[in-house]
């Protein structure tokens, strides 16, 4: 009996397999962006791609995101396969005419005529200590653009199956990828034949009885800390684990809320106007009755990205997140 | 001693980097916007050019006439005419090759018919029916684009994925002299220079930006010198000359296919009827203006020379008209039907897959159309 | 005693009207945009302004919306007042960096140095047979940008007052015009002193028993008809105009839930991400004991606008609104 | 008879709206970098001038190298170094008159220094401190703006505002080689030139955008040549020499400040350290390249010049690196000090008035605060 050395891998490691496997999969996978090519990415993570697959299948971009955006929409209508990296959250701001008015769209124009499978690459997302535009939480933009789906990977394994299935998907994905878990290590064999996620399933990482976190990307290990800490408090939480915002798994996370009878909604993202609202609204819509106590969110606060000195007050933390708990009335169940 | 033997130690030099990367000689437009009618170019195209070009002329003009009447009876939402443009919309769909593609605004479902769309699809989206009336895979012909400029790099890429798979296709896409200030605009250009795209991009400046006149959109020596700014030939025509604009595109698009790269094109023209249906020029703009432009009317211009070259008779212009009346008649009865459309498109083409939601809101829905329906 | 002849205005006179006088009042004042001057823009809404002004006070900019706002941006640091027009509503998704990365955070950024006091007004919505890109409801988008004041009238009234606030504002407002309703006419009368609504107050524009309608914009008389409708059944519907939705006026809303306890929110925006998610979410947060039932939504499907011929079938109407009603658990009240 | 004279009815005139609205020759730029260093032209420019150059040149330098000293101390959170491109930076600040307004891009801490901004302040952002650390109206110098090329529409505005108020303020906007590929690059550059704004473009081309060089960025002959496309003057500039800069620099805001209008100008230079001290330049680029450009280096070309005409001497050198060194041991103590940041800051300034939802936010951060307090 020999014992495999399973090398544990980075999420961004995986994502850059993820990539590597896709094209060489499929010569249509074109990867595009900023500094993508010889660089790697400012992340890395397409890192070696370039040399492998030479410049035309992984591409340094001039410095303009609408056209970067743009030209892969074009590239798409004529049987490719782009998959476009955003450097940052904020940059993406500028393509977002062509987010909105064609990648969303163009299918629906079409009468499905003509699909666009483009993957978008947004590393999104604070707690790294970036100086301002560097931090954004811009999901909820996305997620308001019908047409569009929005995924994002909270574990290692996740992140190649994700965006596996993202590249593969026939339909535009804006898949986000939680800058702070860039680095997030686990036991992961890129040898091994991996299984793909499907995109629109939620998944429950902890189970419990007292309450539901509800969370994805970036916050998903916190709301895990969260509830190992409540333990202590004597609450049994349950973490789900979105995965996909759009399409979202209503009947992974109500049947987690109905069990428990209580809710939190877990994000980095403004509150108002932010996914919480949504989430928060959608649960206590099919799950009103089960409910001990209104679904809470816990999120950012509703201001710009603070500056990295500050970000610490902002960010949803373990206390937040448990303070958040408290106020589900227990008091009611007694 | 002079001064510069002086100066050996740091004489001057340029700094190392710097070479220019391209003559801008060549790119730069002639001063006069190209023109073939009435000059001896004309004996050198081919007479049956001439004449199919007078045969779509004059059915664009019918074309674009019979939209505007169409607009009166209720049966077109809005109409956004190319009256006066017909020679830049013509020759835009007859300088490609059927394997080429056509990026269209939304002015330009008129390029888009002569590429071969029928009008009534062609039409669809002004019609207050889908957006989209055609598969643009059928005639190589993008979905009109109404976001001004968004399409210019869509082509780019378009015609990039196409040399990367080693297809000798080339895109065409057409712009307003107002799409030009829109940043996609620039970026497109530069995208396609710095790829090498086969692609090329033609202005049609028609004075008018809906009622903003060309002098507050820019101030530069013409639209077409700003190809130089991305390294690319810039050509000025005469788009009122359909054989001028259909020679220059021509050269462009053979440049491009032979892997010179993209080509800025701009043609200048007039819209003789207002921005739409909806819209009143008579707030921003004197009649005599558009009396002068309709002195220099494509039709006209290219009917002279056909004419004087004993290439067109009576007869000839009678078959003209008689082919762009069956066209109209044609669009006229076909536009009178009533179009059907069925409500469950709305959630059947979001997403390859409807999401959950949206069959849950299809399930809604269609109890709506089913409770309507055992009312009515 | 004399009768004063009220000739009926409509809202879009009224808007007109309002930037007319912030104009003379303050020469800081300037209107630009793609066709306000000459033209008086396609709604005819600046009708009249570059006349009286000039065109320095009421500027033909080139086409280019991202340069429009960012150009407005440097006149505000100057300290100029720019009333800035986007066409279309879709016409404003390329002025989003300007508008996401700037015009909100320039007052934070500069820890309130560099107030920008910009508005700017976006037609927007459905109903009026208008083609693709030009019916969106993109108000998702404002809410879930901090830093940006949301405002958005519903009668002839407010358009005048609650532009005339937004102008005099010292923050950034988005002021939201709902397309369909620039024709709707009131007996007001522009020569008679306006009182100027502050911003932030929603307002009780039917006062009822039953349930709470919670809407704006241009779903406020969709909203009153269904009202109106409801009688029939014997609902007594309460209707609450947000008139700005940021900030936002929990007090008011909440103030009618707790009295009616049932809540529907109506908007024309995609239901999926859009407003009502956030407005239930809260509403349930700080009602909930209140509540009979769940805060229900009545909103446009998550889809791309449709084109002119289906739009009937996307838009909230009043059946739609009674069949919410309906589902309000009536039955458990008894 | 001849073909011309049987075409009488047609015979060609340009279309009637058209006519060139400028002319194009004196716009484009020159075919080499504009050079006064070593050449006969240093000899016009003033001593005191090249001598306040010099100063600033060798404080600009110390600068640099004592912020990416920082970095590495963990005092800075990042710097995105100008070292190499001094000249750039200390000429732009010495152009502009004190009613003036610059507006920086995010590698131009330097130039902000150069024009009175305290570099404790300008360094703020990149600091992970607040995101602005100065009053912009202080010193007329607008935030450091990370969005490339975002800056440059507000500096039209502020431009053109100054204009309609009557004052003689010019706006200088400072952009790289990278931002000229954004829309907004080129919506500002049309808006300035159809408003003939008092505004001047710098464009540092330091051949560089992170890993990017110049020619996957543009195919044109110089960035210098976009301004044709707007009608604006394009001027090529040697970016390493202080003194062309700065003449380059005066001319342009000279001419906008009498209503001449705006100016676009490319200074080519070169960034000598990695894109910040994050970035690993030899993954990009090749460390002759590198060597090459050492040896054009603004502040020895400068050196040569005042050496060789006997206007610096030891002393002088010395002088100036006296005052270098000051500046930095300030800067290193100053920095050495943490900063103290108030949380509440956060809620303070979103808008004029914290809505209700900030209050509520507020207190709940006060109360976790206290709690924290509490148990500390
Ligand atoms: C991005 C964007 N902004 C604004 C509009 C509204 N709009 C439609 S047509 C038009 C004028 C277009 O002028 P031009 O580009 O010269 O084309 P033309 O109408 O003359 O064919 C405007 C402003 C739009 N469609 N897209
Ligand atoms: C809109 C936008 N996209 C991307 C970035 C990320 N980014 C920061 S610096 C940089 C390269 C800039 O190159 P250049 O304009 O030449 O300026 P330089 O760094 O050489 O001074 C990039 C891509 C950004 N800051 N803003
Ligand atoms: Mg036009
Ligand atoms: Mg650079």
């Amino acid at each position: 009996m020999t014992t495999v050395a399973v090398k544990p891998a980075t999420m961004a490691q995986a994502l850059t397999r993820a990539m590597r496997d896709a094209m060489a999969d499929d010569p249509s996978v074109h990867v595009m962006g900023e500094d993508v090519g010889t660089l790697g990415g400012v992340f890395r993570v397409t890192d070696g791609l370039a040399k492998e697959f030479g410049e035309d299948r992984c591409t340094d971009t001039p410095l303009a995101e609408a056209g970067i955006l743009g030209t892969a929409v074009g590239m798409a209508m004529y049987g490719l396969r782009p998959v476009v990296e955003m450097q940052f959250d904020a940059f993406a701001y500028p393509a977002f005419e062509q987010l909105i008015s064609h990648v969303a769209k163009m299918r629906n124009r079409t009468r499905g005529a003509m699909p666009l499978p483009l993957t978008i690459r947004v590393p999104y997302g604070g707690g790294i200590g970036g100086v301002e535009h560097h931090s954004d939480s811009s999901e909820a933009y996305y997620m308001a653009t019908p047409g569009l789906h929005v995924v994002t990977p909270a574990t290692v394994a996740d992140a190649y199956g994700l965006l596996r299935a993202s590249i593969a998907s026939d339909d535009p994905v804006v898949f986000l990828e939680p800058k702070r878990l860039y680095w997030s290590k686990d036991s992961w064999n890129p040898e091994e034949p991996q299984s793909v996620e499907p995109i629109g399933r939620a998944v429950v990482r902890r189970s419990g009885r007292s309450a539901t976190l509800i969370t994805y990307g970036p916050s998903v290990p916190v709301c895990l800390e969260a509830a190992e800490a409540a333990r202590e408090e004597g609450w049994d939480l349950e973490v789900v684990d979105l995965r996909s915002l759009v399409p979202f798994d209503d009947d992974t996370v109500c049947a987690s809320v109905r069990r428990t009878g209580r809710a939190v909604v877990v994000h980095e993202s403004g509150g108002f106007g932010g996914p919480g609202g949504e989430i928060a609204a959608r649960v206590t819509e099919r799950c009103f009755h089960h409910l001990e106590a209104p679904v809470l969110r816990v999120a950012g606060f509703d201001i710009p990205y603070p500056p990295p000195m500050l970000e610490r007050h902002h960010l949803p933390g373990v206390d937040r997140i448990l303070d958040a708990v408290g106020r589900l009335q227990w008091e009611a169940e007694s | 001693m002079t001064v510069m033997e002086q100066r050996g130690a740091y004489r001057p030099s340029p700094p190392p980097a710097w070479q220019p990367r391209t003559d801008p000689a060549p790119l730069l437009p002639d001063a006069e916007p190209y023109r073939v009618l009435g000059t001896e170019a004309a004996d050198r195209v081919d007479p049956g050019l001439l004449r199919r070009l007078y045969a779509e002329l004059v059915r664009g003009r019918r074309y674009n006439t019979q939209a505007t009447a169409l607009t009166k009876q209720g049966r077109l939402a809005v109409y956004p005419s190319s009256t006066g443009q017909e020679a830049c919309e013509v020759a835009a769909a007859l300088a490609l090759e059927e394997r080429d593609w056509l990026f269209p605004s939304y002015r330009d479902t008129l390029a888009a018919v002569a590429r071969g769309v029928d009008p009534v699809q062609a039409l669809t989206l002004l019609r207050g029916d889908w957006h989209t009336g055609y598969d643009p895979r059928e005639h190589r012909v993008a979905p009109l684009s109404t976001p001004l400029a968004t399409q210019l790099p869509h082509a780019v890429g378009l015609a990039h994925a196409a040399r990367l798979k080693g297809d000798d296709v080339v895109a065409l896409a057409l712009v307003g002299d107002g799409g030009t200030s829109e940043g996609d605009f620039h970026e497109a250009l530069n995208f396609a220079a710095v790829w090498q795209a086969p692609v090329v991009f033609l202005v049609q400046n028609n004075g008018f930006a809906i009622s903003v006149p060309l002098a507050k959109q820019t101030a530069a020596p013409s639209l077409a010198h700003k190809a130089v700014g991305y390294g690319i030939p810039g050509r000025l025509v005469d788009g009122n000359d359909a054989a001028a604009v259909h020679e220059v595109l021509s050269d462009a698009v053979r440049h491009a296919r032979a892997g010179g790269g993209p080509t800025l094109i701009e043609a200048v023209t007039y819209r003789i009827d207002a921005h739409t249906n909806a819209d009143d020029a008579t707030r921003y703009r004197g009649d005599s203006e558009v009396e002068t432009w309709r002195g220099h009317d494509p039709i006209t211009l290219l009917e002279h020379e056909l004419t004087e070259r004993g290439l067109l008779d009576e007869a000839g212009k009678q078959a003209a008209r008689d082919a762009a009346e069956a066209m109209a008649a044609d669009l006229r009865d076909r536009m009178n039907q009533d179009p059907q459309l069925d409500p469950r498109d709305l959630f059947a083409h979001v997403y390859a897959e409807p999401t959950p939601q949206l069959r849950e809101q299809q399930a809604q829905l269609q109890a709506e159309l089913d409770a309507e329906g055992d009312l009515g």
